[in-house]
């Protein structure tokens, strides 16, 4: 079971998220950005981090990758894709998933262990998850504060794709409190708390992450 | 638009040169003189006046800092020692680490977010020149009162500066210090520290050996960025109609450095480079002359391949300026290709500027014409050296007697409530998640200990656990008091943050932050605080493996409180075997150590 | 050298943090009489040689997919004396 | 109500890593001829009744104090019609 993980220039979380995949029992795969071969994974995570700074939008640069056209037709396909926080904001500025993500309301850096209730399993990434369940992961971003319009935050929800809210105060003013949502198909997920830091005890302040790297793993196998 | 050569110092010995608007006193213009045969050309000039300055040059500090050498205690750990970018321990298992804390106090006074970001970015750059790669960082930081209305235009701003670049690295903040006094208002103190880690074979140094090898300079372009002094100079040999604004701040872009940090392990990977320097203050004065001076030949660099972002720029401004976020490296021939091939895969443009020589001095030119032809070590490393006067303070026996015992006690419970409150509702004792939540400390996935713990740790070794920790501490009015003691309780207390963590301390860096070196009770108090902390480092038996001097800090003639910062790296075999604060479970016991 | 300016500003019902914050900032400093604030980007490109109309349709499409996020972006396209 | 448009520049002497992100990506994307960007932020305040020289002079005080950083930018202040 292969998983890749992207590195972008400024990509920083793409280590982490190797070590979560090895954690959970798979074997992680280096994907490169200017290269368009997916080398043959069964899935694929874009990592967070400041891609291209984010100085100009998070994620705005990065989307043109190469490898990026490969993800969004691979995606399309039906192939797992998870965009963690940097990873979140291309998956938005790809158009695989609707929405943006805005600096957060309190125009700061933010780093807290965050609770999270999974809302939804019916996902290639929450399936391990038991509906309603909470977790403890670390949130960390300048720029999660998630805007869609309301027709879209309506069908988002009415479909079943708010995949993960923020439980307690709202910590960068995100509409709905929503921390993550899927694709209709479910394959694509998108989220700004960091699953991938939340695997290990020693490291993390749970292991509550690793139910989204063990929930593809088993996806694929039972695929 | 002329240019001052070597030829044309040789010509016109006469000329008037502005060696004191440069900082240079009478008798070290004399002595450039005496060390060249003649008067310095501009750019010499340039060089000498900002590689002889304070900042440099340690020229002030430098009789009082050989005690961490005189005294160190023997250590197996030590692989390389103060005088390298930074000092490299062995911690076991093949692996060593490097680590460091430096000053960016003035210009984070200035700018507050850019001086703080470019503190950051300066240390990170000096570990990774090591053939580290960068794993923590942490920021002792001291501000004026925390009402006071300037600490809310710099704290926000340094705070924020430290997490933007900081974050955008990928580097997680393990700890630091927030402290609050009147003597930094209007000098607030920004340190920062970074460890690194790599195998005891990559250990990289600043040297420029083997004749024939090439010097590349490689990362961002260079910009006029931190060279307003020097445009005096430019001014002098440069007609008037080009822009001569130069601005004296420097902006930091994290993303270049952090393309830069990976390209760099790239190339380390490979070994291939043979030397390498980080451009800091000083830029590539330092570099050239520092790599020149540590090698075994001389160097000859063309400075017109630099490529500018400022194409006004005149040799004087390029070899000064402080643009951020560049590296220097000595690279043999053979391997240049692959060198050029790993820096485009990052996209970070590199250049060959210049190469190793069997001569021994430093020659550089400008389309064509010599402007600087001097031996390296008089640059780098033979700078003027003071013993400047110092004295117990007259005022200080006054400010001992000054004991606690004349302070009003509280004598009832609403006088100890009345007192509880107050301490409780002090900045300095209050929790500090305002600042640390704004960092990342997750990053890497190797952080074990970071706030509210008392020391940070790291593991770097996933298989056997093998990991360090990190603390800081400083305490400005005990060194007030009494320098000596100030200084080694600032130790202590790093010591016994690492030691409670459950690593056990192996070496020390250091930030000595204090006023005026001019002024002989600042001196007197830096003499007392380098002595005390070398006894005691010998005393516990841990060398001080480098640091960082940083004068001048005051207001009009009031200098901050002395604030020797001690930063201490301990190693645990592993990591999950660390003791973090706080009651772990019901029903255990609870001992107190110590006096 | 023509010189193109593209602004860029959070659309009017998107949620705007920092112009929030900068308008809520303003009475306390003792600025009074802005009813509100809108905070944007601002680019000014650099062409080499003429700006023609050729040029100019490239920079809106530059504008349209690198430089705003038509999600919750609007922008304008302008030549600057 | 008017409106007061207030465009904050990094200094032409200053490094603006944003505008050097945009700059090196636009080629990549296949926009030519582009020969450099910077960025900077455009705010929009809408002004109680009218747009006098008083409130202008307000605006910009604001602009140098809290809109811009001085040590690294200019502004400009202009009335949108
Ligand atoms: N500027 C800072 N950056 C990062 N961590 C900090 C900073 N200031 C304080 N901390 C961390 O916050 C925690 C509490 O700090 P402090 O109140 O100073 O503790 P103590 O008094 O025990 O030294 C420590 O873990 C410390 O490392």
């Amino acid at each position: 079971m292969r998983v890749g993980v992207v590195t972008f220039p400024g990509s920083l979380d793409d280590r982490d998220a190797a070590r979560a995949v090895r954690v959970a029992g798979g074997e992680p795969v280096v994907l490169w950005h200017g290269d368009d071969d997916l080398r043959g994974v069964d899935a694929v995570v874009l990592p967070g981090g400041f891609s291209y700074g984010d100085y100009l939008r998070c994620g705005a640069i990065a989307r043109f990758a190469p490898v990026m056209r490969s993800v969004v037709e691979a995606a399309h396909g039906g192939l797992p894709v998870l965009g963690i926080c940097n990873g979140f904001q291309v998956l938005c500025e790809s158009h695989l998933l609707p929405g943006a993500l805005i600096r957060n309301d309190v125009r700061r850096f933010v780093c807290v262990d965050q609770r999270l209730r999974v809302e939804s399993t019916a996902t290639a990434w929450t399936a391990d998850y038991a509906e309603g369940q909470e977790v403890v992961v670390p949130l960390k971003n300048g720029e999660g504060g998630y805007v869609a319009d309301e027709a879209t935050l309506d069908r988002l929800e009415g479909e079943g794709r708010v995949v993960v809210r923020y439980v307690g105060p709202n910590p960068n003013g995100s509409m709905r409190q929503i921390a993550g949502i899927a694709n209709e198909r479910g394959n694509v997920v998108g989220l700004m708390p960091h699953p991938e830091h939340a695997v290990e005890a020693l490291t993390g302040p749970t292991t509550d992450g690793l139910g989204f790297f063990t929930s593809v793993l088993h996806q694929v196998v039972s695929a | 638009m002329s240019t001052d050569s070597v030829r044309d110092a040789g010509a016109t010995p006469e000329v008037e040169q502005p060696w004191a608007q440069l900082g240079l006193k009478e008798d070290e213009y004399a002595r450039i003189r005496e060390i060249l045969g003649r008067r310095p050309t501009s750019s010499e000039l340039a060089m000498y006046s900002v590689m002889w300055s304070e900042h440099c040059s340690y020229k002030s500090s430098k009789v009082h800092l050989r005690q961490f050498g005189e005294k160190a205690p023997a250590s197996d750990a030590l692989l390389v020692g103060m005088g390298e970018n930074a000092g490299v321990v062995d911690v076991g298992g093949g692996w060593a680490v490097t680590f460091k804390v430096e000053s960016h106090n003035h210009p984070s006074y200035v700018e507050p977010y850019q001086g703080a970001a470019t503190g950051v970015g300066g240390i990170v750059r000096d570990i990774l020149t090591m053939g580290a790669r960068p794993v923590a960082v942490m920021d002792p930081l001291r501000f004026g009162p925390a009402d006071a209305e300037d600490t809310r235009r710099v704290l926000p701003g340094v705070v924020a500066g430290v997490g933007g670049y900081g974050n955008c690295l990928g580097l997680p903040n393990i700890g630091g210090e927030v402290v609050f006094d009147p003597s930094y208002a209007g000098n607030p103190l920004v340190n920062a520290l970074c460890v690194g880690v790599m195998r005891h074979e990559d250990v990289k140094l600043a040297r420029a050996t083997g004749a024939g090898n090439l010097v590349v300079l490689f990362g961002a372009t260079t910009g006029g960025d931190g060279i307003g002094g020097v445009s005096v100079l430019a001014s002098e040999t440069f007609d008037e109609q080009r822009p001569t604004k130069r601005p004296s701040v420097q902006v930091g872009d994290p993303f270049m450095e952090k393309v830069l940090i990976e390209c760099c392990l790239e190339v380390f990977a490979e070994d291939l480079v043979v030397g390498i320097q980080d451009l800091g203050g000083a830029g590539l004065s330092c570099a050239t002359s520092e790599l020149a001076s540590a090698g075994d030949g001389g160097m000859r660099v063309a400075l017109d391949r630099v490529p500018l972002r400022d194409p006004s720029l005149s040799p004087e401004e390029i070899l000064m300026s402080e643009s951020q976020e560049r590296m220097c490296a000595v690279v043999e021939p053979s391997k240049v290709e692959r060198f050029l091939e790993i820096c485009a895969k990052w996209d970070v443009s590199a250049t060959v500027i210049g190469e190793v020589t069997d001569g021994d001095r430093l020659e550089i030119t400008w389309h064509g014409d010599l402007v600087v032809d001097v031996p390296p070590r008089s640059v780098a490393h033979e700078g003027p050296v003071y013993e400047r006067p110092y004295a117990r303070p007259g005022w200080q026996d006054a400010l001992q007697a000054d004991a606690p015992a004349s302070l009003p006690r509280p004598a009832d419970g609403d006088g100890l409530r009345d007192v509880l409150l107050r301490l409780v509702a002090s900045p300095n004792l209050a929790d500090k998640r305002w600042v640390t939540d704004q960092y990342d400390r997750y990053v890497l996935g190797g952080t074990v200990l970071a706030q509210p713990e008392d020391a940070g740790m790291v593991r770097i070794d996933e298989e056997t656990g093998l990991g360090v920790a990190l603390a800081t501490d400083g305490n400005g009015r005990f060194a007030k008091l009494d320098p000596y003691a100030g200084a080694q309780l600032a130790l202590a207390e790093a010591y016994r943050n690492v030691a409670t963590a459950g690593a056990t301390p192996l070496a020390v860096t250091n930030c000595l932050n204090f006023g005026s070196p001019e002024d002989p009770d600042v001196m007197w108090q830096f003499a007392e605080a380098t002595r005390g902390l070398a006894d005691a480092c010998r005393e516990l038996g841990v060398p001080v493996t480098g640091g960082n001097v940083s004068f001048y800090n005051q207001t009009g003639d009031v200098a901050i409180l002395p604030t020797p910062v001690v930063g201490v790296l301990g190693t645990i075999d592993d990591v999950a075997r660390r003791t973090p604060i706080g009651f772990g479970e019901e029903g255990q016991q609870v001992y107190l150590l110590g006096t | 050298m023509g010189r193109v300016v593209v602004d860029v500003m959070p659309k009017p019902e998107i949620l705007d943090p920092q112009g929030k914050a900068v308008a809520s900032a303003l009475p306390k400093l003792g600025f009074e009489g802005i009813a509100s604030v809108r905070q944007g980007k601002r680019f000014e490109l650099e062409v080499e040689g003429e700006v023609t109309e050729e040029r100019l349709a490239e920079v809106r499409r530059a504008a349209e997919t690198l430089l705003s996020n038509p999600v919750i972006e609007d922008f304008t396209v302008r030549v600057e004396a």
